[in-house]
């Protein structure tokens, strides 16, 4: 038996090539209450790259995030996945059509394994119904080791194999950012938000994030957003750079003009890296 | 110690999925089991009545609040009713169609709970924790009320108790006074078994982990897809399902008779502090909790009579139960997180022997 | 054959020296404000998390722990502060003394009555309180008066000139800088001689990182308090610590003067992420990793 | 269909054979995505097939020479019978050797192929790609990271299977393939392995499918190994001994070899499999006892005073029962309860449950180390073997067994001791010759097919070997007393808070050693005892480590001045490294021998003030990174003095021995 190869491509033919855009939002802008998060933003995502959202903190990033995958729904303005300008979407049809996410200070399903966590990002493609799930035996099981396969290459694939049975509270923060990633990635998402992923990372692990990054791009061909504030990561991954203040958008482009860039310096930077 | 895993691999996901997958533990299982059987030969008919039966009836309505606090954080005051739901509709349908099985009856009532269970899991959706068990709470005192309030479920008896007809299988008188306590001990027996099967068949698939996702962090959960709504009112559904066979079995297979205050809000905390005591989230436990909190008042009763002292009833009802709520306070205390963990350190420690740790 | 060595090897004899460690001799010179000797701690029974770690705050010092999640920087901090009991963690070896008094049986409330606090990461302020709300509740172990600590909440305001700006806003609707700042500036309030920081530049952009060491080096030069701070960004960290050291699995395994460890090849290696030529890109990393060198 | 002409004299033909034989039994896991994958015979048959014939695609031809680098996975052990099978011959090379270290050998072996494990190998053969020109092809099994490398020369291992599939489902492929292998003789070249050696550059050493088979068919006839047996294989590809039990007797007994999931997880998977036949060098064994004894150092009392009293039992017992010595009833039933309460959990641990058979070889092992396992009712044994004689030298039979002798000659195989003591070997294992090197071949091996093993030795009244030292390392203090650096150095090696020592002398006036703590046990002591230290060298460096120290190197002079012959080779003065010796800095080979020479000139400051009555010395050492980058590292050794003990009478000797 041959050990089975990596597939993790999104499944999706949308007819969307790479450098296409796969998600534009223009001029949204969110209020909660009185507070203004976000004010008239516009910018897109094409297919393919890999896109930083920079910003202070306070700036409306996570906000932004949010707008994208259903928790908020903006007062103003159009987003638009794969083309299609959709309405008041649940986080859930979100992930149902191909956007998944990480979140700043993780959120795993702390009781549970780091087998089950990734098995649970495939829910979605799981299909079989209560009556099969009742008597296990059969149908359910072999859908449940068809995943089980899956999952194990995602696991594979971070490296966190000799964690696959521990739950996921007592791990590492390094290591339960790993698995949110896996779990995410379990769903095959054809565009995946990152929320900070390096945060209260040290260097070695920045490194290791920034290997699965890059493959996860290059290798599924997944498109990813990402909010980081290692300037470092930002200019070695990113292909382009949104800079978030205050809920607006001051800067956009190639990431050397953005650091370049004096209001982002000023807003953002403090020194010139 | 007992734990000897050196080659037991495995070679397929299938084998590695199961949920026994150390030899050691499969035997143990299996010996529980032979024991189970036992019973009966070497026990006596204070024994199987008196423990045996109850302790079944009460690990399978824990299993069923166990599903909706342990595995879906749903919590619920309501368990009593829900039970009482599935005795009432198992009467009811038992003097509609005396000619079905009694057993078939049983089953089908849990139904009945399952559907008032997601009514009253509906406002879930928007709701919380501790308010969430205050609705619940609603629901044990509505019923409670529609319990006696409508006469139609108890057939308009005058004492307003619902009595158990005998009924047979296969000849032998399984329900009524004439059901000898074995017969009952292994019909319940025969259907704990299989209804905690399922529900450990249930827990780790799709639909466990959906539940377990909720619990964890429902925000996550919708991110992965799940549907908020299916998976609480699912969970509300089982677990109304167990409690409800768990609440016919208790009147039909145990008291042979019963009112509204066998299903009163004293069996729902019964009930969660088995859950609690035996571990939120484990099956083992709702049995360990069961076995705990049902068997410590006989054993605490039964105690000084061993003993050779001789005390007057009520002397050791208090006794017992101030015994019984320390042993409570001081065990929660040690463990929090009850019995079932209690077992994992151990067989933890066990398997890692002779070394301290792992 | 060999009779000197005929006791069998179960009994690894470790020899018993004589003048075993007397506690008395290492009472601290005065100037040390923190002690730490020796210490185990085991989580749940099972998983021992610190392995025989030691280190030294002297008074007035900015002390850095740095290492990789999971090495154990942040049980060490709870180790000190007394912390550890919620997450039924246990310190089974070693002791820990504070100003030379023994303070593994002090609850965390009589610590800051003795003048070392926690802040704890993820910064944990009180989302439904102001931000002055918050830091008046720091003042809470005080019984100097109202007066005093008017005062000192006018001397955080000083420092944090961010909170003054923000101190009627709810804490939960602030920024991620500014509750680390509130979280420092409740600290404060205690009027501590030594604050325990965990991971002080989590989550903050680079210009806030700057800022909050900034203003812990002034609290640290100005108001005489002590850090012992626990941190992955070993960049800055060494930049403002006078001693830091470096905690893998458990253990110290390399500890110096910040400015030294900031020299050290291994740690320019694998915490700077400076190779020969500058800095590394993360392009360039490679699937497989270098093997440090620190126990060579 | 997979035809067999002629004998089985190759493994190739094996291969073929096996597939047929033990088509559906196991013959090869690995753990891999969770859980142990599993190959049939005729899976592998199938997988080395498509392998070889791919890479009779790319160009490989009888004759050529292909490098295999990397650690124990299945396809490098396929990519051996898959060249094989084509007729080239594969040389497995150390995987852990720096970049300079591998071009010598590849040079030297002319490799025309490279088949590799991961982007880590890849890079390290770019990097000396330009000091190879033979080498035009490198195929590697793990496509992580090597996603966007652009050589054409690269190829994926799958790639090459799915290759070699394309061309075999066309007609006539097959036959081709399995006429290649009929083509094989058994005088033909199988491996090569290179020797590190301890001295010099490393030796091309050339074995014979003849040399090989026969070897393996012996051990395995000697332990009764067939193809229900299963073994982990975890020790370098590039040595001798895994290629013998991991592939040569794999083939020939068609038992099943285990991978593990990587070689952190060893001892893990071990106890996952827990193999029925299991080989080890002593450092393993002692390791793994260390790490028994450290853990239950943090057990609670009364069970450590449980464990110490079983192991005792056990030490009373367990050997005389394992030997089939009478014992009386009470010691029986005291052991069968320890194995119940220790023996057994100790064993399921280690993951030693199912084994059969152990084997030491390769360093003398504490006798105290030795004796614990045989106590525990495992059938560890010793055996003496070298590259040169595809491993089998000598073994101890079943109910033969000491702890100073290495057994018996091995079956087929004929002993002489030379006149200066040497040992000589003649057997149907000895090697063909070193590849390109006619001089040393004839140095070792003469007309009469003799080898010289170059270990001083003799054969005890039981005609059991024992070895003493290497011949040629044993050496004379300036007074004339004998002085055997290794056997001083195994004493002291025996403690288990010494991980290495190193013992000068020869030409001196006295013997001197260096040493290095075992960090493990020596960190534990050092919690224990509330010491407090920041790094290795600060623990090295600590007055109570020479205390230490200083209590073993006595014990060891005491057992010394014990031994006539060696009581003069008492150690005066010691010292304790500041770093570990470490095979990447070239101080230790990668068989973890230690380099004398090369020690003797990095550390010549601190071995001068060994003998200039220094109190300590202030040193500089340069170390190597994986990756071949150079840093520094600095300290102030500590030089101490020990007490020399007076000879005892050879009596008062026996005497104490005998208690």
């Amino acid at each position: 038996m041959n050990a089975p190869a990596m597939n993790l491509q999104s499944g999706r033919d949308d007819g969307i090539a790479v450098g296409e855009e796969l998600l534009s939002v223009s001029n949204v802008t969110l209020r909660f209450g009185g507070v203004t998060a976000i004010q008239d933003v516009s910018f897109d995502i094409l297919k393919g790259e890999i896109r930083a959202i920079i910003g202070p903190n306070g700036a409306g990033k996570t906000s932004m995030l949010n707008v994208i995958n259903g928790f908020y729904h903006p007062q103003e303005g159009i987003i638009r996945f794969r083309g299609e300008a959709r309405s008041r979407m649940k986080p859930y049809e979100a992930a149902a059509s191909g956007i998944a996410r990480t979140f700043q200070n993780v959120a795993l399903f702390t009781g549970m394994s780091t087998l089950d966590n990734i098995m649970s990002g495939r829910s979605l493609k799981m299909n079989k119904n209560f009556l099969t799930q009742m008597f296990y035996y059969g149908p359910a099981r072999d859908e449940e080791i068809e995943h089980r396969r899956r999952v194990e290459e995602i696991i594979d694939f971070l490296e966190i194999a000799h964690i696959r049975r521990q739950p996921v509270g007592k791990l590492p923060y390094g290591l339960q950012k790993r698995v949110e990633l896996g779990r995410a990635l379990a769903l095959e998402p054809d565009l995946l938000l990152l929320d900070e992923p390096m945060a209260g990372m040290n260097l070695e692990e920045k490194e290791d994030m920034s290997r699965f990054i890059i493959d996860v791009n290059q290798q599924f061909g997944t498109t990813i957003a990402l909010i980081e504030h290692d300037m470092g990561v930002v200019m070695d991954l990113a292909d382009r750079v949104v800079v978030l203040d205050y809920g607006k958008k001051i800067a956009d482009g190639q990431p050397a003009d953005v650091q370049a860039n004096q209001d982002v310096i000023d807003a953002y930077l403090g020194v010139p890296h | 110690m007992f734990y000897r895993e050196a080659g037991q691999f495995k070679t397929n996901y299938k084998a590695d999925q199961a949920i026994f997958p150390i030899l050691q533990d499969r035997v143990g299982l299996g010996l529980i089991i032979v024991v189970a059987l036992l019973v009966p030969v070497f026990g006596s008919d204070f024994l199987i009545n008196s423990f045996m039966i109850p302790f079944l009836i009460f690990a399978l309505a824990s299993i069923g609040l166990n599903i909706l606090t342990g595995y879906c954080g749903q919590l619920s005051l309501g368990t009593g009713a829900f039970m009482g739901v599935g005795a009432y509709s198992c009467y009811k349908l038992a003097t509609i169609f005396p000619d079905v099985n009694i057993l078939i009856h049983i089953l089908l009532s849990g139904f009945f709970a399952a559907g008032i269970g997601c009514i009253f899991g509906l406002p879930s959706l928007r709701i919380k924790g501790l308010y969430l068990a205050i609705t619940t709470l609603a629901a044990q005192f509505f019923l409670e009320w529609c319990f006696i309030r409508i006469p139609w479920l108890y057939n308009y008896n005058d004492s307003g108790a619902i009595e158990v007809p005998q009924r047979t299988l296969a000849g032998v008188p399984i329900t009524g006074p004439a059901a000898t306590p074995e017969v009952r001990y292994y019909v319940i027996l025969a259907l704990v078994i299989g209804l905690t099967w399922i529900a450990s068949n249930l827990i780790r698939g799709r639909i466990g982990r959906s539940w377990m996702m909720i619990r964890d962090m429902d925000i996550a959960a919708e991110l992965m897809g799940i549907k908020p709504l299916n998976a609480k009112l699912s969970a509300f559904a089982v677990s109304s399902y167990f409690c409800g066979v768990a609440g016919a079995l208790m009147v039909f297979m145990w008291l042979g008779a019963a009112e509204v205050e066998s299903f009163s809000i004293n069996v729902s905390f019964q009930v969660l502090f088995m859950v609690i005591i035996g571990g939120m989230g484990s099956l083992i436990g709702c049995f360990m909790g069961a076995a705990f909190i049902f068997g410590l008042p006989i054993f605490v009763r039964v105690l000084p009579d061993m003993m050779g002292f001789a005390m007057n009833a009520s002397t050791v009802d208090h006794i017992s139960r101030m015994v019984i709520g320390a042993l409570i306070i001081f065990f929660l205390i040690v463990e929090p997180h009850g019995f079932a963990r209690l077992w994992q350190i151990v067989k933890e420690k066990l398997r890692n022997w002779p070394f301290p740790y792992g | 054959m060999n009779p000197a060595f005929a006791g069998f090897i179960f009994s690894i004899q470790f020899p018993i020296v004589e003048s075993i460690m007397s506690t008395a001799e290492e009472i601290a010179p005065a100037e040390t404000i923190l002690e730490v000797n020796n210490i185990e701690v085991i989580y749940d029974h099972v998983i021992l998390v610190l392995k025989g770690v030691s280190l030294t705050v002297p008074r007035g010092g900015i002390v850095a722990i740095l290492g990789a999640n999971g090495a154990g920087k942040t049980t060490t901090l709870k180790a000190i502060s007394n912390l550890l009991g919620a997450e039924r963690g246990d310190v089974t070896k070693g002791n820990i003394l504070f100003k030379g008094e023994e303070i593994q049986s002090l609850s965390p409330n009589d610590l800051v009555r003795r003048g070392c606090i926690q802040v704890m990461e993820g910064r944990h302020c009180f989302g439904h309180l102001t931000v002055e709300e918050n830091l008046l509740t720091g003042a809470f172990t005080r019984k100097d008066g109202s007066a005093a600590i008017k005062e000192d909440l006018e001397m955080v305001y000083n420092y944090f000139p961010r909170l003054r700006e923000r101190k009627a806003s709810l804490a939960g609707y602030t920024s991620g800088g500014e509750q680390q700042m509130c979280a420092i500036g409740r600290a404060l309030m205690s009027k501590p001689d030594m604050i325990l920081l965990d991971e002080p530049s989590m989550g903050l952009a680079p210009q806030l990182v700057e800022e909050i060491f900034e203003i812990v080096k002034k609290l640290n030069s100005n108001e005489g308090v002590s850090f012992l701070l626990a941190e992955q960004n070993t960049n800055i960290a060494l930049r403002y610590a006078t001693y830091g050291y470096i905690l893998e699995s458990g253990r110290v395994v390399l500890d110096g003067e910040g400015a030294a460890l900031r020299e050290n090849e291994d740690v320019k290696e694998f915490y700077l992420g400076v190779g020969g030529e500058g800095r590394k890109s993360f392009r360039d990393v490679k699937h497989y990793k270098r093997r440090k060198r620190w126990l060579a | 269909m997979a035809t067999e002409t002629g004998a089985l004299d190759t493994f190739p033909k094996f291969l073929l054979h096996n597939a047929k034989k033990f088509g559906e039994r196991p013959a090869m896991r690995h753990k891999d995505f969770g859980i142990w994958q599993t190959w049939t015979w005729s899976e592998m048959h199938e997988e080395i097939r498509n392998f070889s014939v791919g890479l009779k695609a790319l160009g490989l031809k009888r004759g050529d020479k292909v490098a295999v680098v990397g650690s124990n996975r299945p396809r490098l052990y396929w990519s051996f019978c898959a060249v094989q099978a084509i007729g080239g011959v594969p040389i497995p090379v150390y995987a852990d050797a720096v970049a300079e270290e591998m071009v010598y050998v590849l040079q030297h072996a002319e490799v025309r192929f490279a088949i590799v494990q991961d982007q880590e190998q890849v890079d390290k053969l770019l990097s000396i790609k330009d000091d190879l020109p033979a080498l035009e092809t490198i195929v590697y099994d793990w496509e992580r990271g090597l996603g966007d490398y652009e050589e054409d020369f690269l190829h994926n291992f799958g790639e090459v299977q799915a290759e070699g599939k394309k061309q075999l489902a066309q007609s006539g492929a097959e036959a081709d393939w399995i006429a290649g292998i009929n083509e094989g003789k058994g005088s033909d070249l199988s491996v090569m392995l290179y020797t590190s050696g301890t001295t010099g550059k490393p030796k091309g050493v050339m074995l014979s499918y003849d040399n090989l088979v026969v070897s393996s068919q012996n051990a395995n006839k000697f332990d009764n190994f067939d193809e229900t047996d299963e073994i982990i294989a975890y020790l370098p590809l590039a040595w001798v001994g895994d290629h013998i039990f991991s592939y040569g007797q794999s083939m020939t007994a068609g038992y099943c070899v285990c991978c593990p999931e990587s070689p952190d997880t060893v001892t893990e998977n071990r106890r996952e499999i827990a193999p029925t036949y299991f080989f080890a060098p002593p450092r393993v064994f002692e390791g793994l006892l260390t790490e028994i004894m450290v853990r239950m150092e943090d057990a609670g009392n009364l069970k450590k005073k449980m464990f110490h009293y079983f192991l005792d039992v056990a030490k009373q017992t367990g050997e005389r029962i394992l030997n089939g010595e009478s014992t009386s009833f009470m010691e029986r039933l005291k052991y069968k309860i320890g194995e119940f309460l220790v023996y057994g959990p100790l064993k399921n641990r280690l993951g030693m449950t199912r084994m059969k058979v152990g084997y030491t070889a390769g360093e003398a092992i504490g006798p105290e180390i030795f004796k614990f396992y045989r106590s525990l009712g495992l059938n560890l044994k010793q055996l003496y073997g070298q590259t040169e004689a595809s491993v089998y030298i000598t073994a101890q039979p079943d109910g033969e067994i000491s702890a100073d002798t290495v057994g018996t000659p091995s079956p087929d195989v004929e002993i002489d001791i030379a006149d200066n003591g040497e040992v000589l070997y003649r057997s149907p294992g000895v090697f063909m010759g070193y590849y390109k090197n006619e001089e040393a071949t004839k140095e070792t091996k003469t007309e009469e097919g003799w080898v010289h093993t170059g270990d001083a030795g003799f054969l005890d009244s039981n005609g059991h070997l024992r070895i003493i030292d290497r011949a040629k390392d044993v050496g004379k203090l300036n007074n004339g007393s004998m002085f055997p650096p290794k056997y001083i150095e195994n004493k002291l090696k025996f403690f288990p808070n010494i991980k290495e020592a190193v013992a000068i002398g020869d030409g001196r006036d006295y013997v001197a050693v260096m040493l290095n703590i075992d960090l493990q046990p020596v960190a534990n002591w050092a919690e224990r005892n509330n010491i407090a230290y920041a790094s290795y060298q600060e623990l090295a460096n600590h007055p109570m480590v020479y205390d230490m120290m200083a209590e073993h190197v006595d014990q060891v002079n005491l057992d010394l001045a014990s031994e006539e012959r060696v009581a003069g080779a008492q150690i005066k003065r010691f010292l304790v490294l500041h770093k570990e010796l470490d095979a990447d800095d070239g101080e230790l080979t990668r068989t973890m021998k230690v380099r004398r020479t090369l020690i003797n000139e990095r550390y010549e400051l601190l071995i001068e003030a060994l003998y200039d009555g220094s109190e300590e010395k202030f040193v500089e050492t340069e170390v190597v990174f994986e990756d071949g980058r150079k840093g520094k590292i600095s300290a102030t050794v500590k030089i101490r003095d020990a007490e020399v003990h007076e000879a005892l009478h050879r009596s008062g000797a026996m005497k104490e021995a005998a208690q």
